[in-house]
């Protein structure tokens, strides 16, 4: 129980000490985590839109396939990537193993179908009400999905928000291709895993705190700079 | 923008049918260049239906709609003015200009264009509100300069008027018959029969789906063919 | 009847307990959960009273845990060993080193690639003390990585950075994931490597099964498992030496 | 890469010889899963309508936290429900401690915020469509919350599955509270881990696949029950 | 189910101001306990804000409404027919029948009688229907049934004649008649003059957010006090 309390007053002396090595592995994962992030969304939104536009036979199919996808298990996910960017890999010449670039190509796997999948529900409404207007409009499906994603921008940034989180505390993928190695792919959440097993629950549970008001952070910047939850339905 | 005339569009044997009911059809007709259709008809009868269905919109279940270009050419010089107003989520101004950006029109003139027909509909000074706040006559007048900004060769309107005011009526009838006299062919669905006896030239009265009676204004108005037909212009005078 | 006993990933990872565990339940009619975990945890969970007993390497830390009155006493069961795993080719060419010392002196001298544990465990702690010998006490440089991760994982990533590694000897032969990376160097005996298997104190928690876990000590030293334990191999080899007294 | 194509081989294996550990893993990971979605779904659904439904001065902050909280690291959560459940800890004396039981509380922390963003944000679009009827209907609030639960039954589901594929693919938190304890709290990802470190790809990618067969399988049965993407609008 | 009268209603000096815009008011006013008021006025001059005001949808900037019986008792006994009708995603029976649940209604009888209010305003056979199918007509039909199903004490009707055609409109009066005669309070914003005339016993004109003008009936259509009351008469005859 004090274990809880020891890693809050942890928490607090990293962050008021401005602890070197914190500061590294938090700009470290906001770094990984915001790349994985966009890359993701540029993918995803418009492939989520891109599914609510379009009909075709498959589409329940695919659907279903990318909710189940948002579980894809991360340690498969770092295992596949492991497996290709490793030397006798297909990717083996970039050396891109163990670096942070390794990292975020396997957040964007991760990431992309939560994106899609969640802004697809999210514009999904949106594509109801404007349906007949851009069909008679005679708009290009290009068009369509241009259109939904700017008047659809409040709720596709709860789907970029989703993955921030799911990013930012994600572990099981990042560690394998990573590497967690210090000073060179160590994150916040590689640090975390690293002092639990060494049993030192308060520094785990520190960083864990500073993981937390990190992403609070960052969730309450963007809303309020896009003011999402102010005005009234725009 | 587009150069080609699609008209006349034929109708043949056309079926709309959804959940295993007839809503339309089979509707056969021709819409030929020149001319301005009244379309009426009870509650639920399938005016929009029908209009939707000659726009393209639905899906049909038997015959088909032949213009005289091919479909995509035919689609981009057509207009619709649904009866429930759809509101992008912009300003009123964004929603005018809205049909000019899609085809590649550069986004300042687009508006100025928009500032142009807002001011003819009669919203000079609210085009910077979001749609939705506009009131129900404000939407309708909105709806309209959206569909008429790209000059459409033919344009469907489902009830445009029925939220507006007296005066707003009039000028919308004027507006028309401006567009009328540019050459647009008018297709207009109204429960007004005096409006539909100041604009008509051809007036179909649908009942249970069909096209129970085509005819031209005057014939119509003075003798109508079928007791359905005459019910309805008497139930509507009311007083 | 079930008893929790937290042992470290090497010891899991050597497909010993596989063998051990069948037997236990049929000579005892115990059945033995096993907690899989780093080795400071594993000590935590015996301190919390959340496991039976616990079995790990790192005498310092079970010294400590007995001190602690966490555990009422260690008795030592078997020992295994560390080797030193690299690059088929040995661009350090510590194949032929006279001893462990000499070996890590060789790859530093190289400054060929070395990933480390670097998670506090039992064997990170012997390679640490493995370097304080052989003199290479600086190790803030780039050729030494520091993976803060488990037996398998560290496994993983030197076999995908090609780099020279310690491990247990059972973790090495167990591991699929081989890559270009052969076993260089074993056999001085400072790499050796003793388990010991300690209960926790059921003074300071009751509900610990003091009973269970006296008996599955006493079967631990028994001739039966001295038998299963030494006799257990893998690729023809004898991986763990009994050695309880 | 031959791994790869190995473990697809040994995952088609390993469920064509109904390979009986399999099956009983499988089984735990969709017990506990199921469990912790419905007991998340049954706090989360009606949270994040409410959210929908009520103006209060904090709600801008509560909906950014609880979009941050969507990225509760895993490992951390873990910790915690550990630490509480610990037999030192205030819960010990319930013994739950390397349980299904506790690892379907670690879920529950995890998935409740994620069930509740999402229905959220899947909600506040259906409650801009209600909201002048149900307010002139004078309606109570729990009355507004159930009718947004009921016809937004839909969207909700997303949610649900969301919160489902979240869940069936985490391994920190349930490796940390559940042990992975051969025959008592083994599930498939905490398997995929363990074969992973052992350096056993294939099986470990044998075993996620058929984690992300079973996803996608519980999504396709999910959405035909439901016919979600079927009928046009509702 | 309410027994208490909420009416007479006090509005004194009441504002809605959003964006910084006066949209409404100040209006003073009182609402007696019998009536049929129609409200009146150009498109957006305030009608659709002016009744949400009063049934207490609109957060007042300034000035206040009092009912007779304090808020809650006096929120259940009203109801509210939006000028778009509000289509819940369910069938047009269960639109109808919802009030009564919300009411503690149980569900057979709830049904029972939507399906009697159905009949009323003639969609007898549409019950099953998803409400987003119905035709416009048929959406502000539904929408009634489920404004009076629970025989409020006062009813703001804004347009619900607009998608209406000539028959279903002379239902609709018939229909208010009765309500009208049943003791329920009427207001009432419309475009049709001919209908004001023939319902209204008082009437509000409203410009520019405004109570302009509020008279009886047969005082304001025959001598109106201001040139724009007049000017609005006028111009809503345009044949
Ligand atoms: N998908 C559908 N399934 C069943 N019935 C439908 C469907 N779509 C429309 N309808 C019905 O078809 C009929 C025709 O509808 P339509 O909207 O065309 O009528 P309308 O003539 O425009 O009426 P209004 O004057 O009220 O606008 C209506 O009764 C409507 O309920
Ligand atoms: N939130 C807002 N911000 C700015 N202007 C608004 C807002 N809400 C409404 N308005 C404006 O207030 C005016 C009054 O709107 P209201 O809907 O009350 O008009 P109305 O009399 O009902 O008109 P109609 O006959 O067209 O329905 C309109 O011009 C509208 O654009
Ligand atoms: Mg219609
Ligand atoms: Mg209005």
């Amino acid at each position: 129980m004090n274990e809880i309390v020891e890693g809050l007053l942890k928490a607090g002396q990293l962050i008021l000490s401005l602890d070197a090595d914190l500061i590294e592995i938090s700009l470290r994962s906001l770094r990984v985590t915001l790349t994985a992030v966009l890359i993701s969304s540029v993918i995803g939104l418009p492939l989520g839109c891109w599914l609510a536009v379009r009909r075709f036979r498959f589409r329940r199919f695919v659907i279903a396939t990318l909710n189940a996808l948002m579980g894809l298990p991360p340690v498969v996910v770092g295992l596949i990537v492991y497996i290709l960017l490793s030397r006798s890999g297909p990717f083996g010449v970039f050396g891109l193993l163990f670096t942070p670039t390794a990292m975020i190509i396997a957040q964007v796997i991760i990431l992309t179908p939560l994106i899609a999948s969640i802004s697809h529900q999210a514009i999904r409404d949106l594509w109801a009400e404007y349906h007949d207007l851009l069909i008679s409009l005679n708009t290009t499906r290009r068009q369509r999905i241009a259109t939904l994603l700017w008047d659809g921008r409040r709720a596709l940034l709860t789907a970029a928000l989703a993955g921030f989180g799911r990013g930012i505390g994600e572990v099981g993928a990042i560690m394998i291709v990573g590497g967690n190695i210090d000073h060179a792919t160590r994150v916040l959440t590689t640090a975390i895993s690293l002092e639990t097993g060494k049993g030192n629950f308060a520094l785990a549970l520190a960083l864990g705190f500073v993981l937390i008001g990190l992403a609070v952070a960052v969730n309450l910047i963007i809303h309020s700079l896009s003011r999402t939850e102010r005005s009234g339905r725009w | 923008m587009v150069d080609l005339p699609i008209l006349p569009l034929t109708v043949t044997d056309a079926v709309v049918r959804r959940r295993g009911k007839v809503l339309v059809g089979p509707i056969s007709a021709e819409l030929e260049t020149d001319g301005l259709t009244i379309v009426m008809g009870p509650n639920g009868a399938g005016k929009t239906t029908l209009l939707r269905l000659l726009h393209g919109m639905e899906r049909v279940s038997k015959g088909q709609l032949t213009w005289r270009v091919p479909e995509p050419a035919a689609r981009a010089a057509q207009a619709f003015v649904f009866q429930t107003p759809i509101l992008m989520r912009r300003s009123a101004l964004d929603n005018v200009a809205y049909p000019l950006l899609v085809h590649g029109v550069a986004k300042t003139e687009a508006r100025a264009r928009a500032a142009g027909w807002l001011e003819k509909v009669g919203l000079a000074d609210s085009g910077s509100k979001p749609a939705h706040v506009l009131s129900g006559g404000e939407r309708q007048k909105m709806a309209l300069a959206r569909a008429l900004i790209r000059e459409p060769q033919i344009v469907f309107l489902d009830e445009p008027c029925a939220n507006l005011d007296g005066r707003a009526t009039r000028e919308f009838e004027d507006l028309l018959a401006e567009t009328r006299a540019e050459g647009t062919r008018i297709v207009m669905a109204t429960h007004d029969i005096g409006q539909a006896r100041r604009l008509a030239e051809d007036v179909w009265f649908i009942h249970h789906g069909r096209i129970h009676e085509a005819a031209p204004a005057e014939a119509f108005f003075a003798t109508p063919q079928t007791p359905e037909a005459r019910a309805f212009i008497q139930g509507d005078i009311v007083e | 009847e079930a008893m929790k006993m937290a042992v470290t990933t090497s010891f899991h990872n050597s497909g010993l307990a596989d063998v051990l565990l069948p037997e236990i339940k049929a000579d005892l009619g115990l059945e033995v959960h096993l907690l899989v975990v780093g080795t400071g945890q594993a000590i935590r969970l015996g301190e919390a009273g959340d496991v039976d007993a616990i079995l790990v390497h790192s005498k310092k830390a079970e010294d400590a845990f007995v001190a602690g009155g966490f555990g009422t006493h260690r008795t030592e069961i078997m020992y295994n060993d560390f080797v030193l795993i690299g690059p088929m080719e040995d661009p350090a060419k510590i194949a032929g080193a006279r001893s462990a010392a000499e070996a890590l002196g060789a790859i530093a001298a190289a400054e060929s690639q070395f990933v480390s544990r670097g998670d506090d465990s039992g064997t990170h702690k012997k390679e640490l003390s493995l370097w304080a010998v052989s003199g290479e006490v600086e190790r803030d440089v780039s050729w030494y990585r520091e993976v803060g991760a488990g037996m398998g994982a560290a496994l993983n990533t030197a076999s995908g950075m090609n780099a020279y590694i310690m491990s247990d000897r059972a973790s090495w032969l167990k591991f699929g994931n081989k890559g270009d990376l052969a076993l260089l160097f074993a056999g001085d005996p400072v790499l050796f490597n003793q388990y010991a298997y300690l209960p926790v104190n059921a003074d300071k928690h009751g509900h610990v099964r003091a009973g269970w876990a006296a008996k599955l000590e006493a079967w631990l030293v028994s001739a039966r498992a001295k038998e299963l334990i030494d006799g257990y191999q893998m690729n023809g080899e004898q991986l763990f030496t009994f050695n309880a007294k």
